[in-house]
Order: structure tokens, then C-alpha cells, then sequence
């Protein structure tokens, strides 16, 4: 040791003549220019955290982190303003003390803090996270849902930074953005709600559709999929496998199409059901819906999915079926820090349990991929969004995945 | 829609115009209330009790999984989704020492299997300490979406008590279900 | 669903003649009148919390969260008082914003919050969480170690919940208890430090001991044991194996024995040497000191256990060895909710890599209790520590599980 | 007790007394400050790149573990503790995005085996992000206890950062150490 600790003196002498170049401190990375077509953000329930994958190399770029509530963190992007935006719950001492909900905007660039809008102390929180906040197509307000259990909306201004107002909105919950400045609910009574915002960010005007689910014999799952990136068409599907149509934007009021179902009657005969957390996923450009399929009796909405069922939308048929991997497998392999393709690695693949998927999203591009994770297993599976073939996983993505989010 | 619902949702589109929290949840009774507000049970705090765990009469016995609080498949816990509060220095029935219960809360209907009779049972959420991270438990028969909250074990039901961080969650007997 | 949703309306009239007695709500338990002489805290360092166990039932009794801070949990408690105390770093936004240093104190029956003292924002902390913090033995004052990376201890008023002040420790780190207002530290020359708090809590004296160790050429670990309830005679292990008995209290200065092995010079040549995150336990009552070893090459002070070895510390003698369990195969058998003592079980134990033991805990009383864990599995396992038998397992202690201490 | 050793014990009991912590930084010196306070480094901040994956010139290839900032057998890592940075969208020399690097360190002393150089290794923190969880690693070559700061990699380094809030750790070549 006494060597050693010499060694350490002799250090700005030696650093002249270094084989490998003495380096810069203090330096902190950025995200790339571009994140790519492939960039995914993963949530962690119990890190509190989105953190930024790209699924081609399978490397994290970067992380974003909320505060203290139930609700996986969900970065809302703005390409306009390069920006991000968390709504989070704090409290002066972590789990006690003082509470303020914050609506914290990060630099997309170098996924610092920049600003933040403080919120009514009323920001909704649950375990799915999902439609809990949007930013509109406009990119000018977003709104956060607030259920304390009294459903409203708190409108935050991102440009002038600055809490703008709080909407009631009665029986109605979450909110589903549907154009530059209006968003949808799911309402309590079977019907859609839309509200638009006037210039200032108040309520300009709000619409109800006809009732088209019951929420007591046969509800949607709150898990809707947007059919395309701006307007107001969002895709619902109910327990019992059938696909709502709902457009928002409609004028004067929201429209639902007739249902149509993802399960044919011997389908359902055999036990064939919509389950997990986040278990539709939609790919605008090809018109090509992705459902997370299980074989289960009643209540088995949450249960994760051992297949994937691929449909034409326009057409309203299946395509192809996708088997689910066997995740917990692989990460069991990585914990035990075993070789991937290795003997052991198939025997564990053979031996453990498939727990299926709960969460799926698939990249909006032209060469989409798809991307698979459970609540059970610390890993992301990454697919041909196309064939289903795997193509690789992405490792300790975190400790307990929660929502997948494209950017 | 029967005319429960139709109450249901005149109650919530009413209510829910009310801005305050407080003056909201005083009116708004059983279905979100869950005991707490039933007038016929006491509403006494069990302060001063440490919380073995125990079956209580007429349940299934605590050696089978049916009768055992700590156990996913008690028979309370049919519509529960968290951590259960009996494997926390909690029970079925009180939050762990030093959480809180909310008094908002969402409702099960769960079949007993020792008397075969239904019963309604109030799954108040413990608060004001993070996750307990044992024994999590979910599942969801009668369980419905957000938009359903009375019905919806996803939402963080620790909206309702002084800090909304939550601990695990608890599966309180509120009385018998009687069909028509 | 109709008939589910129409059971709720008749609730009132069916609780009076329910099979099951209608319930109170509102109720939070408290922990037993006496905790009993085999509960312990366990600590964990992703929860950011430590948990109350009581190791004969194997069940948790309750627990005390921190702050942000990388630190273990680690509640101090004051039995006259009846209090927890836990002096922990926040921020206002969880990760980022204002910093707060509080030392929160809990009532040790409710464990809930009941008062705060803020501490100058300067309290050390480390991943290894030993020696951060002391009730001195009166009861009256808690010393806090700073490390910014400057060294001093801040002193709290526990009777009268104030901060007293703030005392510099030079090349001094850490604090252990030595007497009514008396606590000890560990220097960078190789000695010790003892300072003593005058009635006010002020430093009253200060006084070192001789160069007893080197702290380049063969340091002595930081995870001393305290030899008796009370009083300054702690033992520290160095990398190599010496054992260094030192009294913080001794008049007029500390004073170190000299130090004696815990290998011999066969053992060392085979390659035993002390190791872990809580390496020593000691049980006062019969004057017996438990070490865990491992075989490796330098540098490995920090690596897991193989092996307990139990020494007479009146003799300096080895009186036997405890083999360490497979804490990875019972947590890898509890994921997958497998059987403990089915064939499966013994398959894992077989083929799961054994990962040894981090964490050493002795209970205090007549018929003490080994407690052992590792940061690499969330189990926690139960021995007598006299026979070295394993008598249980606390399953799902928490998920990244830090120190193990005595109440 | 060596004279370098006599010297780090003075320093650290006078500078100790400074009861300000920057104007204690300011004077502590290389031993604790490393790189940052390195007047032969340049100080200038890396703030526009991203940060691939990638060997630098002198080191082994990065398809060798020896060679991979991203694996804990990494040449540098030789007395880490902690998260790598080069898992969390940082590199082993840039902190990930919207993370500070605490100015303050431990520093290692590792052998490079591309030149069979001994190189000093500053594993300056990341602060002002929660624990990033991937690629823990846990090497210890010539790593002492908490009372001897400069060479421990136990303590939370980013008591320097605006933020204490640990996020992973780098591992910066200061230069090379040359026998006496």
C-alpha cells in the first residue's frame, strides 16, 4: 500500500507523458440530435422513473424522475419547444410533511430541470398511469387529471409556463388528447365526453356523445390506442373483446362507430380474452392493430397475455398471431448473469413458468418494431413489429417496468 | 343501465362539481366513503392493539389459504390490488403502525366460503409511508375501470388520507350482500 | 354485474344480521407492549426504509421510512423515551430543489412521525451506513457524523428536540457510543478519538489513543461490535485478520489492547480472510464474537461470507464454525412460489451458485438468534446461534436489504 | 507511517476545522478533489455530446470486457462502487443526461493491461437523478475505510453536487502513475 499510496503524488508529473490521455471532469452528456425511430421510454413503479431506450442498440440514452406518487412517471414530449413534462406529487419530507404537485419541464436535450408549474394540490394517481395528463396537439396547454375522487382538470400553460385553470368534469375521468386544443374523457354513464379549450386556455365548449358501453355489464379498459398521431380517433376495447371506436373531434358531439369484436364467437368459446395493463398497441401508418390475448374466465382483464393478435383495422381481421416470449426466463438468465443461447439459458427458458406479457407498444415508423414487457420480469423484449420474430432484449431496464411510452 | 348506475352517475356528475375535497367526501356516502361513513358501525379507532394474525368468526380457518389474512387468495381479498397490510404489522383490518387509513376507498363483493354468503368488503388503502413490498396481491373480480372509481383498485386511494403515499392496503368486512 | 351492483344498496340492512361481524374502519395497529428479545430491524436501501421483524414468527411488525439519501435506514431508539430517531436528507422535489436535514423522531409504539429537529445540511453518507449516527448511552444526546467531506458531528437534544451544535473532528470519521455523553471515532493516523459532551451537550473533552493501526498498510474495517450494552470497549477487525480491542472510555485517553488473529498463520496461507458489509456480531451475555470468512486474495474486505466463525473472546479462540446457507437458492424458491422442502427446492439449492452471507446480527439475549443476509438475495435467514441450525426464513424482507440491528 | 501518509493526516485534521464547505473544497486539494482541481487538466465542461459507447486511444478493444465501459471487468473499474455511467446513458467519462458530476471523489490506482501502465482513476459521481440500477459493480483494489475518504468508494461523492442524490459513477483517467 505505501507504494501505492506514493503513486498517487507523482500524478500531475506523470500526467504529461500518459499513454492514455489524462481526461476532462465535469462533463455531463446530452440526448442525440435525433433520439431515432426506435427511442422507447420505459417507467419504473419503484425507481419513480421514464428512462430512454433505444431499442435498435438496446442502450438507455437518459432518464427522467418524478416524485413520490403510485403513478409510473410519463414524460409528455413537446418536439415544438424541445421540452418534457412530469406532473409529480412531493411531500417536504418524502412520505409525509408538506404535499406539492408540481408540473416539472425538463430540457429534452440534456434532461435537466428547467422550469416548473405548481399545481392544485389534486393530481389523480393509480397503479395503470395511463391517460393521467396530455399535452394537446397544438402544444400549447396540457391538462392533468385530478380525482380526489371528484373528477377535474387542471390546464397548465407550457409556453407562458403558468397553471391556467381547474375544469370539473363530473362523471367523466382521464383525459385522451383529440386535437390542437381538445381532449376527450370516458364518462361513468357509457358515453365520451370531449372539451375545448379557448385561446386563453378556459373552457371554450364541451360535447357529450350517446351512451355506447355500459360500464357495470361489459366496460372499456381506460388502455386506449390513439389510430392516428393528431385528431380526435382513439380505439377502446371492452372485457369481453369488443372494439370501440370513439372520435372525439367529431362535431357537435363525440361519435362512436358500432362495435366490432376482436374475438370471433369460437374464440370466445375457447376462453379467449383482452388482458394486461397496457395491452393495445397501434401502428397508424399500416393501419395495424396489436391486442395482448389470453385464455381466461371472467374478471381476467388485468391477466397478462400469452399471445398477440395482429388485425387489418380497416378490414376488421386478424392478421397473425404473435407468441409472447418467455421473459421471466431471461431475466432469471441475466440475474444468474448466464450466457443468452447458452445450454442453460434454454433449459431455463424450458423450466420456468411463462409469465406473458402485460404491456406491448409498437414504434411508429415504417419498419416498426414491437416491444414486449411484464410486471413479473426486469426485461424488454424487442420484436419485429411485422413477423414477430425476436430480435433482442433490452436488460435491467429497470426493477419494475410499468408503462412503455414512444417519445 | 339499472338504476343503481343511473343513481351512481347523478351522484358523481353532482358532486363532483364540488371543489372541495373536504366538503365533497362529507356527502358523498357509502359507495366511496366505504364504512367509515355507515351510520350502523362504530366508527371507534382501535388504537391501542397490535395486530396478530387471526381469522375471525365464521371465516375459514388460518391454516388454509382461503382463511389466511397474509395469503392472496383469503377470501376477502377477491377485488384487492396492492400489498397486504396483515404482512406489514398490519391486519385484514388495521393499517401497520404509523400509516393511516383513508377513509375513501373502493368496494368488493366477495363470496365467504365457510358460510357461502356474500359480503361487501371496503379495501381502505394504509398512507403515509412507501411501499410495504410484501405479499402483493391482485385480483380483480367486479373490478372496473378508472372512470368507475368506486369499483377501481388501481386508483392510489391515499387521495383521501393526510399523505397520499401508499403502504399497502387492507379487507374490511362492511356487512352481508342480500340479493333481492 | 347488475345483480353484483344492486348487492351494494342493501348493505345497511344486511349488516345486522351478517354471518361475519360488520368492521371498524380508521384503525392503525401498534407495535406489542415489549417487542421481544429476537426482533431487529432490517434495513432497506431501495425502499429507503427499516423494517421491524420479529424472528420467531418470522413476520414484520412494522417500519420507519427515511429520506433520499443513499444511506441505510437506521432508527435509533431510545427505550426511556419510548422513541425512534432517523436523521435523514430531503429535497424538496424528491431527487433535486431545496435540501432539508431532519432528524425525525417517531414514538417507538405508533411509529408515527411526532416531532423534527433540522440539521445543518452536511450529514455524511455512505452505502455501507455503519457507525452514521448514536444514541449516547444517558439517553439525552444523538451525535450525527458530517462528512462534506469535512468531519464533525453534529449534536442533537433529544429531551429538548433541539439542535445543540456542531463539533469539527479533524482526521477523525464515524461515531461509536462509549459511555452517558461519551462517543468515539476512528482516525486516518490509526488511532482513536474519544470526545465527551458536557451536561449543555457541548464538547466537554476530547482525547486520542496511541497509533494503534495503519490505515494504508492494514486497516480495521469500520463494522466494529460493542463489547457490552454500555461503556467504550468496541472491536474492530482489520483486512488482514488482526482483532483490535480499543476502550473509548479508558482515563485519561482511549486505549487499544494488543491485538490478536482471528486466522492462523495455516488458515491465512490458505486464504481466509474477514469479509462482508457486517462482518462481526457479538454476543455480549457470554462473550462470544462472530466473524464471517471467506477465502480470497487482497482487496476482498468487502466480499460475502462462506462461513461464521465463532470465537471465545476472553480465550482469543476458535471454538467452532457455522457453514453459510443458500440465501439465493430460498429467494429464487420464493419468486417462484415454490414449496420450502420440496424437491424443487432442493434442486435450486443444488444448482443455485451459494452468494455466502453480507450481513451479521447476534440478538442479545439468553437464547440469541444468528441472523444472516446478502445484498443479493431478499431473505433473511434465521439460525440458533449456538448450534448453528437454521431454523427459518423471513421471505420478502424487502428488495435491496441493508444493515440487520438490534432494537 | 509514511510521510505521504503523515501529510494526508495534517492536511485532513487543519482543513477539517473549516466549518464552510466550499472554501474547504477550494483548499483540499487533488487527494480529494481529483481531476477537477488538476491544474494540468483542462476544466472545460463536455456539455454538447452524446455519449457512445467507446474505447479510448490506448485501452483494450471494446468487444474485451477489459475494454468495455459497460462491463464491470472494465480496466478502470478496478475500485468502483456503484452504477456505471456508461449503462445509464452517460459514458466512463460524462455523467448521463440532466445528472451533475460531483467535483469531489474517491480515486483508484489501475492497472491498464492494453500498456501494463498503472493509471489514477477518479470515479467522479453523477448527482441529481435517483439511482440509475443498471450495471451495479463492486471492485475494491486498494479501497480503505470510511476514515480515509480519498480512497473510499462506500461514501456518497456527491455531497460536492448541487444534488446529493446518487446516480451512478464514472471512472476518469487523472494520468498515469509512475514508480519512484
Amino acid at each position: 500500500m505505501r507504494s501505492k499510496a506514493l503513486l498517487i503524488a507523482f500524478v500531475l508529473a506523470a500526467a504529461a507523458v500518459a499513454d492514455v490521455a489524462p481526461e476532462e471532469t465535469g462533463g455531463s452528456a446530452v440526448t442525440p440530435e435525433r433520439w431515432g425511430a426506435h427511442a422507447f421510454w420505459a417507467s419504473d413503479m419503484l425507481l419513480r422513473r421514464s428512462a430512454l431506450f433505444d431499442a435498435d442498440s438496446a442502450t438507455m440514452l437518459g432518464s427522467v424522475y418524478g416524485g413520490q406518487d403510485l403513478s409510473p412517471v410519463l414524460p409528455l414530449g413537446s418536439a415544438a419547444r424541445r421540452e418534457l413534462y412530469v406532473a409529480s406529487t412531493y411531500y417536504s419530507r418524502r412520505t409525509h410533511g408538506e404535499r406539492t404537485d408540481a408540473f416539472v419541464i425538463y430540457d429534452a436535450r440534456t434532461l435537466a430541470p428547467v422550469g416548473e408549474v405548481v399545481l392544485p394540490p389534486k393530481k389523480a394517481a393509480n397503479g395503470n398511469g395511463v391517460a393521467l395528463a396530455a399535452l394537446l396537439d397544438d402544444g400549447r396547454f396540457a391538462v392533468v387529471f385530478n380525482q380526489t375522487p371528484a373528477s377535474s382538470v387542471s390546464v397548465v400553460d407550457v409556453e407562458e409556463r403558468r397553471f391556467v385553470s381547474e375544469i370539473a368534469t363530473g362523471g367523466c375521468a382521464l383525459v385522451y388528447p383529440a386535437g390542437p386544443r381538445r381532449f376527450g374523457m370516458l364518462c361513468l354513464d357509457g358515453s365520451a365526453l370531449a372539451i375545448t379549450l379557448a385561446a386563453d386556455g378556459s373552457e371554450a365548449s364541451r360535447s357529450g356523445s350517446a351512451k355506447f358501453f355500459d360500464a357495470a355489464s361489459d366496460p372499456i379498459t381506460e388502455k386506449g390506442v390513439r389510430l392516428a398521431p393528431d385528431g380526435g380517433r382513439w380505439l377502446f376495447a371492452s372485457f369481453d373483446g369488443m372494439a370501440h371506436e370513439v372520435d372525439f373531434a367529431a362535431q357537435p358531439a363525440p361519435v362512436a362507430k358500432p362495435a366490432w369484436p376482436l374475438v370471433t364467437d369460437s374464440e370466445r368459446a375457447d376462453g379467449w380474452r383482452i388482458g394486461g395493463h397496457q395491452h393495445l398497441a397501434m401502428h397508424a401508418a399500416s393501419g395495424r392493430l396489436y391486442s395482448l390475448m389470453h385464455q381466461g374466465g371472467a374478471d381476467t382483464h388485468k391477466q397478462a397475455g400469452t399471445q398477440l393478435w395482429l388485425y387489418d383495422l380497416a378490414q376488421h381481421a386478424r392478421e397473425r398471431t404473435i407468441e409472447v416470449p418467455n421473459l421471466a426466463a431471461s431475466a432469471l438468465r441475466d440475474l444468474m448473469e448466464l450466457p443468452a443461447g447458452g445450454v442453460l439459458d434454454w433449459l431455463l427458458h424450458a423450466a420456468v413458468p411463462n409469465p406473458g406479457a402485460t404491456n406491448i407498444l409498437v414504434t411508429p415508423d415504417a419498419e416498426p418494431l414491437l416491444l414486449l414487457s411484464t410486471h413479473e420480469a426486469p426485461v424488454i423484449a424487442v420484436l419485429d413489429a411485422r413477423s414477430g420474430e425476436l430480435l433482442r432484449e433490452v436488460a435491467e431496464p429497470g426493477i419494475a417496468i410499468g408503462l412503455l411510452v414512444a417519445p | 343501465m339499472n338504476a343503481l348506475d343511473r343513481w351512481l352517475e347523478g351522484r358523481s356528475r353532482a358532486l363532483a362539481r364540488a371543489t372541495s375535497r373536504r366538503s365533497f367526501l362529507a356527502r358523498l356516502g357509502v359507495f366511496v366513503l366505504g364504512g367509515a361513513a355507515l351510520p350502523l358501525l362504530p366508527v371507534a379507532r382501535a388504537q391501542a392493539q397490535s395486530a396478530p394474525r387471526a381469522a375471525k368468526p365464521g371465516e375459514p380457518p388460518l391454516d388454509s389459504p382461503l382463511g389466511d389474512p397474509a395469503s392472496c387468495e383469503y377470501w376477502r381479498h377477491c377485488a384487492i390490488d396492492g400489498f397486504l397490510c396483515s404482512c406489514c404489522g398490519g391486519s385484514q383490518t388495521l393499517c401497520p403502525p404509523g400509516t393511516q387509513m383513508s377513509p375513501v376507498t373502493w368496494i368488493g363483493t366477495c363470496k365467504n366460503p365457510h358460510d357461502g354468503n356474500d359480503y361487501i368488503i371496503s379495501y381502505n388503502d394504509c398512507c403515509g409511508k412507501d411501499y410495504c413490498g410484501r405479499c402483493n396481491c391482485n385480483r380483480n373480480e367486479g373490478e372496473r375501470p378508472v372512470y368507475f372509481p368506486q369499483r377501481n383498485n388501481d386508483i392510489n386511494w391515499c387521495m383521501g388520507a393526510e399523505s397520499t403515499v401508499y403502504h399497502c392496503s387492507t379487507a374490511i368486512v362492511l356487512g352481508r350482500a342480500i340479493e333481492e
